[in-house]
């Protein structure tokens, strides 16, 4: 109680938040965008319940739109949240606990106000019954208490953590009254009372869900809520089959589609209404990390200890060839483990950031400090054939020779021979042809692909030579980074450490970032480690992509400012100028 | 007789196969049938009778077989040119035909009143109840009063001649101009073989009715046919009215038929001789079934507690009427049929003798079945058959040894060696059965069931095999259970003569003691019979 | 010598190889499918990335042959030598030629210079395009019809053969065996198949081999059934009665006599089988299970199809071999029927 | 025969024992059980299992991109990464006891069977559902789909079989034998999407519904509408079924008939004056059909249970096949053993009455022993 308090509008992870306590809306969002309208959208699969809570069943997809959280988090920073169901938000300056002000106009779908009582049920109930998902997010929230009149507050546990109050604002609300009746942990199929801004209309178990928006919704005018949440229907059409919900959507089935997968982005979309202007096709650039996706070595397994061992691999891995022939050069090559983001490390390091590194100096490679990390560049046979030379040489180095055209060990005489595992076939076409470079160096490797089951059994038990791995980043690394790259997670079966990262460095790193005390500081220590694990050449860097790639059929208006991190396709609307343009054109067909 | 005739056969041919394998069947028939006449076709067996009475119905198995010539019209319509439709509607209709081997010739999955109704019904518009009415009729009329209760049963489930009656009766169903009948009452006891000739000749006088008659009983063409053809290697030798034919016969061929019945008598045997096959209290009792869940409504007595014994180098003749259980006590003393009772092979008893057991035993007990065709495997050339057994039982050397063999069996039953490379099919019915004999023959057996050996052979061959066993008999000392119909070939065979009625021997004795005083009045009536015809024989001979 | 040899024959099996002859179709189909099979069998030497015959500085190289290290050439690595890199073409054709047999990319070649993105469409360089790993469909094909036909003939050829066994033996001797044999099949039959192959693939990699062994583990159930049936109706034939009067065993009976006559089945299903055997391969990778990754099978090349309907000509190709292989397979069939019908009318 | 058929249906108690039994052996000893899965699910590593062939797997490009569509949340409360932080062992133990894995197995084992006994089939795994209403919510597309095949390939088949024995070698059976091959070698899955493409898709024509049985509106229809609505539906699916389902059955037709077609016993129906028709329907079939009659309660089980899984994924419909297949991949033990069980139940019930179906079709045929 010493600590001074501040009773805010928005929260950020490091400083100040970029929108005021008079912000009316987010720029991303269009303050004027017309009601009304209809969408449908495609889900893969089925659903069989309407409670996502659970562990149990399969839960409808647009579910998100129906509960609220605390706080919503803003599509163009690194980690603010603003207040949604809470009108003001207090927290003393070490963040050791937050208490929440609920807007008095919050309101279920029912008619009764949001009130404390409901945010303490949604947190024991969510911890206790719920998802054992919300029990590890949430561990650390210990508790929540009814302070005053629609004022509630968290308790925290487990040491200062700044981003816990921000955590707590993620919590979503649930309707005491309702679910006093009713059993929590069922899969159930009836619709859920809820306060966001859609609510389920009507449904075919499995096939289909439709929403419609809450026409008294009490959070239109709040910031974050205005210009969101357009459309009058809402509807989410189920397909089992990839292909055919491809198909479907060219057909006219539903409206919008999202792809990732880049040979179907260049050529599964050349239909007659594509070509005549009927379905947009779209990239929209963003500035999400894309983190890190590669081959990655199995430190554990011995021919991989050395590093020269696994620099050597990387140089046979020929990225612009894959890019050209496989991806219709649709994706840009990975340069470091949090890409695409003002977290990403490149060029030497300088300032704060060589500051930390030179205290480390002796116990990370010198490279840090002499190049800029870059993987290697191939395309052509001539390139290839450079790369491979230089691997040879690395391999030598490290005690391998060629022996009866193999590559074996010097000493042990042991062939060079591992495996990579794979749990979906897509992988495949770009394993493959890394094999024959393989061959070219004397090393022989196989490509195996196994059932889900099987693959996660091995990756738990750290049972494999190589993998393909990713690491998804966030704006605000944190504690995860433990479980990325911690030598204590690389002893424990089922971490994330796939790559078995010991290095006490890595270690001292991690626990920098997770300690950062402002952005800035966050910024340079996250690059920092960054560096240090690029040096380690502990994954061939695949590549990422930089854009959204969407197509939709033309009757959507969108915000003329996107958002950095999110598509927010909840900010677009339905132009009914557009749709009827639309409607008249195909009917004409 | 001026009429014009219903049928008229000009220089026919038929072959068949194309290329070196060609066989030619017939080569050259030339035959005419009159309206109320009874043609009687005989002849030597193979010489293509029974494809001359198929290729009038066009029948054959076109085009394995054709026509290299000739013409066959029927009320001077032509048959061999005429459109299907036209042959069809004359089918069953207005001629039909009787097949010679009735137990291969009924579908087997059908029950027999329903293939006889199906004939009514298909040329007749009537309801089902007049057609089932019809059939009730023809089954009285062919002598199957008994079975009229189990029209619904499948023809396995008859006797070889309750299945040839069934044929007649199909046959007959529409009352057609023109009957085909190839040797129609092999199978049947002379009592009922009198009952179905009478039958015929009253339809005949009645109804005008034609029958090509195909036969080997001498006695019955002259009994009752108008008009005999002699066939023989393909070609007709001889024809003309009767009873003129056989008194001047022309040709050699007729000659030798009318010369070669099988006479005389068996060879004396001595008593004493062991048993070879005796069984005691012999039961074979077919469960009838009915209803949905196949209850046992009650049982086909067919044997039904069977007491006899045959000695080494003896013959047991067994006579009986048609379905009096005589095929199925030969099965059952064999083992292949089940059976309750004792059977002792050599004072050995089998009855309890698994399969396994019996086995080395099969070659000194051998079967000759009632079907031949049906005993064939279709998809076994004729030396493959006739080989079989001397392969299972190692004996006949090695492969060379082994066709030497086969070729010698078979000129034994006077079929040509060379035809051992065919399949059954391409046999006719009296090769086939001699097949069946060479195949049993073959093993030196020393018991044999003979089931009807000779019915569709012609006198000389039957005498032919006639003298062949009983020479085997003599110097093997083989011992035989005879089933015929055929009084004359049993009393040429048996030392005894067991007679059979309903599952039971009524009597048993030797052969000149029943021949010359049978005492049960069934017996008598069989014999009688036969003697009937005799009379009428000789007495047309007397004419 | 021929002659000599058509003579011994018997003249029975002489008499079923004239009716197989007569039937033009089955016997031409019979002799396309092996002259397909037996140049699938020389595939190395049809469709490789290695020349057939080099001739460098003097001396000669049979690279399909024998492994040479791209320093023999006076390149750069010690390793095997990639004869399609230009470089080392350079080099070797600078004093010497090079033969390449007809098709040059075997089925692991990428082709690394493929002017568009892969699955390339048909060209002069690549007849049926490639598939989307850039790798040449032709090659692929041989080297899948290769192992496809060979997996599927094994396959169908064994479970057939024990198929036929244990139904005949069912069917034949009826009563308690049939009884216990059945409901061993039926047990045997609910065994997870899946689950199996789960197993397998977590102890060893799955390779020809043990797939072949594994799937035939399970495979000859298909024809139980209905050489039962036959054999069930078949026993009770009279000539298999004349058959056991003569004293002929159970297992004559079975083969000789009875056998003959309920192949209609079998013989039918033969090629249906065989194609389900190579399209089981192609489930099979679907869950991974299958042949390990960049083996060319026609299933691999189904699946390539189904994921890539853009590029029609992998599915179309791998259907087209299919549907020719199947209806080779179906009209010998029918010819080996016609062999064996006594009755079969030679027009 | 009854006494025989008794014998059978008892029989059938210690078989679905023995499959029972085996089965649990061998799943047990499969890597990955259900804990696994579960495990798998929570830290959002867990593929979707039809992915492999239903193109729905993750693109090339990892995590960076997740989907989002527009009007609705931008995903559920929180991106994924940030939950994985390796699970609390006794988080592990709990899901063990939810599924009973705290157990050792034959305890297991003879739990299960004890609710088997009284018809207690449990809970899915991961549905939260009885498996008995997950069985019964999947039927009618299974009967649909099982049905109408099956009718449709033995109403095509047979008379094409028969057309073809007649016309044996001639241009008719030469043709017909191709495109039923042809039809055969389509994979039955390109086949489908080919139809999707050329019917349902947005490229061609646009004639034939995409999905489901029925339309969304099919509870307002009258009755007339609702029929044609459910063919509509079906029509599509059925067709991609049937076109690779009938050419062993013409094949086998057309076969059994030609060994029959020269008997003896067809000649005397045609001296009786039958028509070719009357000959071949009236007499042959009966002799010809008994492995194609009795095989067709066979066919019908597998179309039922099996046959349609790619079809039931193409077409979204939600039917045994795919059901058993999710429940297989996902570990979905209570799933597995209950489909198991109905099945292998219905196998053998379907066994049993092809084999007395022999019977019917041949009463010569029994099932007894042959000594003599
Ligand atoms: N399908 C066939 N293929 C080849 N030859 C055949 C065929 N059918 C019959 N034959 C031959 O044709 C000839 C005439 O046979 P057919 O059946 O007419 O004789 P048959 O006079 O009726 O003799 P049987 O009195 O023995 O019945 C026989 O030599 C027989 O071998
Ligand atoms: N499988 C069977 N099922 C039922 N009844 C049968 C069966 N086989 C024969 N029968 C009946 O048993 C009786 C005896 O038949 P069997 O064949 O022994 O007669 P048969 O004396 O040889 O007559 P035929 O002289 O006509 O050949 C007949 O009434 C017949 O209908
Ligand atoms: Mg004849
Ligand atoms: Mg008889």
């Amino acid at each position: 109680a010493e600590t001074k308090t501040v009773r805010v509008h928005g929260l950020a992870m490091h400083g100040a938040p970029k929108y005021g306590p008079e912000f009316t809306h987010f720029d991303y969002a269009n303050p004027n965008a017309p009601k009304g309208g209809e969408t449908r959208l495609s889900a893969i699969g089925s659903f069989d319940s309407f409670n996502q809570f659970i562990l149990k069943g399969d839960p409808a997809a647009g579910l998100g739109a129906v509960f609220e959280t605390l706080l919503a988090s803003s599509g163009d920073e690194a980690f603010s949240e603003y207040g949604l169901l809470a009108e003001a938000i207090e927290v003393p300056e070490d963040r050791s606990w937050v208490a929440f002000t609920l807007r008095p106009q919050a309101r279920w779908h029912d008619g009764r106000p949001v009130t404390p009582e409901d945010v303490i049920f949604s947190l024991d109930t969510l911890k206790t019954k719920g998802h054992p998902f919300y029990r590890s997010y949430f561990k650390d929230v210990a508790s929540a208490e009814k302070t005053g009149e629609g004022r509630v507050r968290f308790t925290f546990s487990g040491g200062v953590n700044r981003e816990l109050p921000l955590i707590a604002g993620q919590l979503p609300i649930l309707p005491k009254h309702w679910w006093a009746t009713r059993d929590f942990e069922k899969t159930t199929l009836e619709p859920p009372l809820g306060s966001g801004p859609f609510r389920i209309k009507s449904f075919e178990a499995g096939r289909s869900v439709t929403y419609e928006r809450v026409a008294d919704y009490w959070g239109q005018g709040v910031p974050v809520r205005r210009g969101t949440y357009n459309v009058d229907l809402l509807r989410y059409d189920y397909y089992r089959d990839g292909t055919v919900a491809l198909e479907a959507f060219k057909a006219g089935e539903y409206d919008f589609r999202q792809e990732n997968v880049a040979k179907e982005w260049a050529t599964a979309y050349d239909a007659p209404p594509v070509r005549e202007g009927l379905i947009k096709k779209v990239e929209i650039e963003h500035e999400r990390p894309t983190g890190m996706q590669g081959f990655s070595f199995n430190t554990r397994r011995e021919m991989f200890k050395d590093k020269r061992v696994r620099r050597a691999l990387t140089l046979a891995f020929d990225f612009e060839w894959a890019n050209k022939n496989l991806f219709f050069g649709q994706y840009v090559r990975t340069r470091s483990f949090f890409s695409n983001s003002e977290l990403a490390s490149s060029g030497l390091p300088e300032g704060e950031e060589l500051k930390i590194l030179a205290g480390f100096k002796g116990r990370i490679p010198e490279e840090i400090f002499e190049r800029e990390y870059a993987p290697p560049v191939g395309g052509s046979d001539e390139a290839l054939r450079a790369n491979l030379r230089v691997a040879l040489d690395l391999l030598r180095d490290s005690g391998w020779i060629v022996k009866e055209r193999k590559l074996v060990h010097g000493t042990t005489g042991k062939p060079f021979s591992f495996e990579i595992l794979l749990a979906q076939p897509t992988w495949e076409r770009i394993a493959l042809p890394f094999v024959r470079h393989l061959e070219r160096l004397g090393i022989e490797a196989r490509v195996r692909t196994v059932e889900p089951a099987q693959y996660r059994k091995r990756i738990d038990d750290f049972d494999f030579d190589m993998i393909v791995d990713s690491f998804g980043q966030s704006l605000s690394p944190g504690n995860e980074q433990r479980d990325f790259w911690s030598t204590a997670a690389a002893a424990t079966p089922g971490s994330r450490n796939t790559v078995g990262i010991k290095d006490p460095v890595v270690d001292k790193l991690i626990e920098l970032v997770i300690a950062a005390p402002d952005r800035e500081s966050l910024i340079v220590r996250t690059r920092a480690l960054d560096r240090v694990l690029l040096a380690g050449n502990y994954l061939i860097p695949h590549w990422h992509i930089r854009t959204f790639r969407v197509a939709y059929w033309d009757k959507f208006g969108r915000p003329s400012i996107p958002a950095k991190y999110t598509l927010c396709v909840e900010c677009w609307w339905v132009d009914a100028e557009k749709a009827r343009a639309l409607e008249i054109r195909r009917g004409r067909k | 007789m001026t009429e014009a005739p219903i049928l008229e056969i000009e220089d026919l041919h038929v072959s068949f196969n194309r290329g070196e394998r060609e066989v030619k069947a017939v080569q050259g028939a030339n035959l005419v049938v009159r309206p109320g006449e009874i043609a009687a076709l005989v002849g030597e067996s193979g010489s293509g009778k029974s494809v001359t009475a198929l290729s009038a119905m066009r029948l054959l198995p076109y085009p394995l077989a054709w026509h290299p010539k000739g013409s066959i019209r029927f009320k001077g319509e032509e048959i061999l040119s005429a459109p299907e439709d036209r042959v069809r509607a004359l089918r069953g209709d207005r001629m039909s035909m009787i097949f010679q081997e009735p137990l291969t010739s009924l579908n087997p999955l059908q029950g027999i009143g329903r293939q006889v109704a199906e004939s009514v019904v298909l040329h007749r518009p009537v309801s089902a109840a007049a057609a089932r009415e019809r059939v009730v009729e023809l089954f009285e009329l062919v002598g199957l009063r008994e079975q009229i209760a189990r029209m619904d049963a499948l023809p396995h489930e008859f006797s070889g001649g309750q299945q040839q009656r069934v044929m007649i009766a199909m046959a007959l169903a529409n009352t057609p101009d023109l009957l085909i009948a190839d040797e129609p009452t092999t199978a049947v006891d002379v009592t009922i073989q009198a009952q179905i000739l009478k039958l015929l000749q009253e339809l005949q006088a009645r109804l005008g009715m034609a029958v090509l008659f195909i036969t080997h009983d001498l006695g019955i063409v002259r009994r009752i046919a108008n008009r005999a053809y002699v066939m023989c290697q393909g070609r007709i030798v001889e024809e003309g009215v009767l009873p003129d034919v056989f008194r001047a016969p022309r040709h050699d061929y007729t000659r030798h038929l009318l010369a070669s019945e099988p006479k005389g008598t068996p060879e004396p045997a001595s008593a004493s001789a062991p048993e070879i096959m005796a069984c005691k209290n012999l039961k074979v009792w077919f469960p009838i079934k009915r209803g949905v869940i196949r209850r046992v409504v009650g049982h086909v007595k067919a044997v039904d507690g069977v007491t006899l014994s045959v000695r080494e180098g003896h013959t047991l003749g067994i006579v009986g009427e048609s379905g009096s259980g005589k095929s199925t006590l030969g099965r059952a003393l064999l083992r292949l049929e089940r059976s309750e009772g004792e059977v002792a092979f050599r004072g050995r008893a089998i009855e309890a003798l698994r399969a396994k057991a019996l086995r080395p035993l099969r070659r000194e007990m051998q079967i000759v079945f009632q079907d031949p065709f049906g005993s064939l495997s279709p998809r076994l050339s004729v030396g493959q058959i006739v080989e079989e057994g001397l392969l299972v039982h190692g004996q006949g050397g090695d492969a060379d040894a082994r066709r030497q063999l086969i070729g010698q069996a078979l000129t034994e039953v006077g079929l040509d060696p060379e035809t051992q490379d065919r399949y059954p099919h391409e046999f006719s019915g009296g090769q086939r059965q001699r097949i069946a004999i060479a195949r049993a023959l073959v093993l030196k057996p020393k018991f044999v069931v003979l089931d009807e050996p000779t019915s569709a052979l012609d006198v000389s061959v039957q005498a032919q095999i006639v003298e062949l066993l009983r020479e085997l008999q003599k110097k093997h000392r083989l011992a035989y259970l005879f089933i015929s119909h055929d009084l004359r070939v049993v009393r040429a065979m048996a030392h005894e003569i067991a007679v059979l009625r309903q599952g039971r021997v009524v009597e048993h004795g030797p052969a000149a003691d029943i021949f010359a005083r049978p005492r049960e009045p069934y017996t008598r009536a069989l014999i009688a019979a036969a003697i009937e015809l005799k009379a009428d024989e000789s007495g047309a001979v007397a004419m | 010598m021929s002659a000599a040899l058509v003579l011994k024959l018997a003249p029975l099996t002489a008499r079923r190889l004239d009716n197989f002859r007569a039937n033009r179709r089955g016997f031409w189909s019979l002799w396309i499918f092996l002259a397909l099979f037996v140049l699938s069998l020389f595939a190395e030497l049809i469709a490789n990335d290695k020349p057939l015959l080099i001739r460098h500085e003097g001396t000669f190289y049979a690279p399909v042959l024998f492994a040479y290290a791209e320093t023999d050439f006076g390149g750069d690595f010690p390793t095997e030598a990639d004869y399609r890199d230009p470089y080392l073409k350079k080099k070797i054709e600078a004093d010497g030629w090079i033969v390449w047999p007809m098709v040059r990319y075997s089925f692991t070649t990428v082709d690394r210079n493929l002017p568009v993105p892969a699955p390339a469409p048909p060209s002069g360089e690549h007849w049926l395009g490639t598939d989307d790993q850039a790798r040449d469909v032709v090659a692929r094909l041989i080297y899948g019809f290769r192992v496809s036909v060979l997996f599927g003939l094994a396959l169908t050829l064994l479970s057939s053969v024990v198929g036929v066994a244990a139904g005949a033996v069912q069917g034949y001797f009826g009563g308690k065996t049939d009884l216990i044999f059945q409901r061993f099949i039926e047990i045997w039959g609910g065994m997870p198949t899946l689950y199996l192959l789960i197993i397998l693939a977590s102890v060893v990699e799955p390779n020809f081999w043990w797939l072949l062994g594994l799937m035939l583990l399970f495979s000859w159930m298909a024809l139980v059934g209905v050489v039962r049936a036959e054999f069930l109706r078949g026993r009770n034939f009279d000539y298999v009665r004349a058959a056991r009067a003569l004293g002929v065993s159970d297992v004559t009976i079975m083969s000789r006599h009875i056998l003959p006559n309920a192949m209609v089945a079998t013989l039918t299903f033969l090629p249906f089988i065989l194609n389900s055997s190579i399209t089981t391969l192609t489930a099979l990778d679907f869950l991974g299970l299958g042949l390990p990754p960049g083996s060319a099978s026609l299933g691999e090349l189904l699946g390539q199809g189904k994921a890539n309907l853009q590029a029609p000509w992998l599915g179309l190709t791998a259907f087209f071999v299919l549907a020719v292989m199947l209806s080779l397979l179906v009209f010998v069939g029918e010819g080996v029927r016609d062999a064996f019908d006594p009755r079969k009318a030679r027009r | 025969m009854f006494a025989y058929a008794l014998r059978r249906l008892l029989l059938i108690v210690p078989t679905l024992f023995g499959i029972m039994v085996v089965n649990f052996i061998v799943v047990q000893a499969a890597p990955g059980g259900p804990v696994e899965q579960m495990i798998a699910q929570i830290q959002g590593t867990a593929g979707d299992v039809t992915a492999r062939f239903s193109g729905t797997g993750a693109g090339e490009a990892g995590e960076g991109t997740g989907r989002a569509q527009p009007g609705a949340g931008a995903g559920d409360v929180v991106s994924k990464y940030r939950g994985a932080r390796g699970l609390e062992p006794d988080l592990i133990k709990q899901i063990e006891k939810l599924y009973g894995f705290d157990k050792p197995a034959h305890e297991r084992f003879w739990l299960m069977l004890k609710n088997y006994l009284v018809f207690d089939f449990g809970e899915s795994f991961f549905r939260d559902r009885p498996v008995v209403d997950l069985v019964l919510d999947k039927m009618p597309v299974s009967i649909s789909l099982g049905l109408w095949t099956t009718l449709l390939v033995y109403l095509i088949s047979i008379p094409l079989g028969i057309a073809k024995a007649v016309r044996d070698g001639g241009h008719f059976d030469v043709w017909t034998s191709a495109v039923v091959i042809v039809g055969y070698a389509i994979p039955g899955f390109l086949f489908a999407i080919l139809l999707i493409v050329l019917f349902a898709g947005g490229s061609f024509w646009s004639v034939f519904p995409l999905r489901g049985l029925t339309s969304p509106d099919w509870a307002t229809m009258d009755w007339p509408a609702r029929v044609a609505d459910y063919f509509w539906h079906i029509a599509l699916p059925v067709t991609a079924l049937v076109v690779g389902g009938f050419a062993g059955l013409t094949m086998l037709t057309k076969n059994s008939f030609l060994e029959e077609i020269n008997k003896q016993y067809v000649t005397t129906a045609r001296a009786k004056g039958l028509p070719e028709r009357g000959i071949l329907y009236g007499h042959v079939f009966r002799n010809a059909m008994l492995i194609v009659i009795a095989g067709f309660p066979g066919a019908f089980v597998g179309i039922l249970f099996t046959g349609a899984l790619l079809v039931e994924v193409i077409f979204s419909l939600d039917g045994l096949g795919l059901l058993g297949f999710e429940a297989a991949l996902k570990r979905d033990y209570p799933v597995m053993f209950g489909t198991l069980y109905f099945f292998t139940l219905l196998g053998l019930l379907m066994n049993l009455l092809g084999d007395l179906a022999y019977h019917v079709v041949d009463p010569r045929i029994d099932f007894e022993v042959r000594e003599t």
